[in-house]
């Protein structure tokens, strides 16, 4: 299954790209999407406990197991106001 | 066609337009509203005594604004009928700029500076929104609160803060 | 020319004014202020289960103007550089229409809630203003606190309520 | 001595006039001013401790004594905001 992986602010930058694409076995949690970029990208380390998470424009756990076709957020925290 | 309840705009924040989206002089249920209490967040100059040039503000849009609705749905389990609007700025904004507006009408006035406080405590906590901080040397990412909302402990510090 | 600080005014209330009023993105002291909390308050369409068609105001005006001073002065002895602008309606005022006004700033949102929560209650405590009620079969004056302004136990009840 | 009474909302209902002029002996107080007109309008016995007073636009006590020109307003209990 494919899904879309959006990031904002520092996790983008760390990235490098807003949005991207990842194949992922059936089954799959956001928990295992998220190693997956870590393991690309040393920078995201520092926040494995300090990220939320969105699928599809709501909020959900690192538990949530994926749908193909899912967007997934990755949320560093938050600093509106 | 008048302003929305929740907002995140590129636009400069008119508390008119909140405070007309709430229809503070029509109420629905017939019973007008006595107490409207507003709050707007402006961009300060200084910020743990860097000078401030500018902020950025971005948002995840669509998550964004349910979670203004969420807060109006958690203000209405707190207090009898409030009505709350709820608009953020995004882009860059100088010095002095408001980021956040509110607006809350209640029957009665504790009700409506509790809503409203409330409110931008939860926007603080929950709100998928970030601010780069340009500063006079350089500039960064400003990270708060962890966002959950089922934190209930956030929640009622939120409402502790509300002095409901 | 800017709208002033305090006013008794037979037009009617705009916040605009009262945030231009107290210069929220021009603080004297050289730092921004970081929150604007305002108030409204409105004329209900029901007062102890009387259908309110009007309300009439009346003020004692040169006293009225001191007194939103010396609410001002308060304000400051118990907040850090909060700036405040207080306006209220005369005349008649029909259902829904704001009959104070009131825009507290200061650097952090927990002084910007407590000084306009702590106004508003000044203003109903000691403000030499009056009432007269229209409802559907009938008017009365509406008689309200005893002025004191020396009386130290409503300043602390007043400062209790703004939660500080 | 002359002073200017100023009256607001029931108390100028009772009394009929909104604004009136008074003789007083030197050294007289607000109190003596007050008790001249409640003998002349029962209605505003029940104010008597129900009244604020103000000289020239300033809060002041019952006790207060007058001078010549002085503005004297007596307020029912306020009902704004």
């Amino acid at each position: 299954m494919r899904v879309t992986v959006r990031l904002f602010a520092r996790l983008r930058d760390i990235v490098g790209v807003a949005q991207l694409s990842r194949e992922l076995p059936e089954g799959a949690t956001a928990s295992l999407l998220w190693n997956m970029l870590a393991a690309e990208h040393a920078g995201l380390a520092a926040y494995r406990d300090a990220v939320s998470i969105a699928v599809n424009a709501e909020y959900s756990k690192m538990s949530r197991r994926l749908a193909d076709g899912d967007e997934v957020a990755f949320l560093p925290p938050v600093s509106g106001g | 066609m008048g302003a929305p309840l929740f907002a995140v705009t590129r636009d400069p924040l008119r508390l008119e337009d909140l405070i007309q989206a709430i229809g503070a002089q029509a109420d629905g249920g017939g019973t007008t509203a006595g107490a409207v209490t507003t709050f707007l967040g402006l961009v300060r100059s200084e910020n743990l005594g860097r000078q401030v040039v500018r902020l950025e503000y971005e948002s995840y849009e669509p998550l964004a604004i349910k979670v203004f609705e969420r807060i109006a749905g958690e203000v209405r389990e707190h207090w009898s009928t409030p009505r709350l609007a709820l608009h953020h700025r995004l882009g860059s904004l100088r010095v002095g700029e408001a980021s956040v507006a509110i607006a809350a009408a209640a029957p009665h006035r504790a009700e409506s500076f509790a809503a409203c406080r409330y409110a931008i405590e939860r926007v603080k906590q929950i709100a998928p929104i970030w601010k780069h901080e340009y500063f006079d040397d350089g500039h960064t990412w400003i990270e708060g609160a962890l966002a959950d909302p089922d934190d209930r402990g956030a929640r009622e510090d939120a409402y502790k803060r509300a002095c409901a």
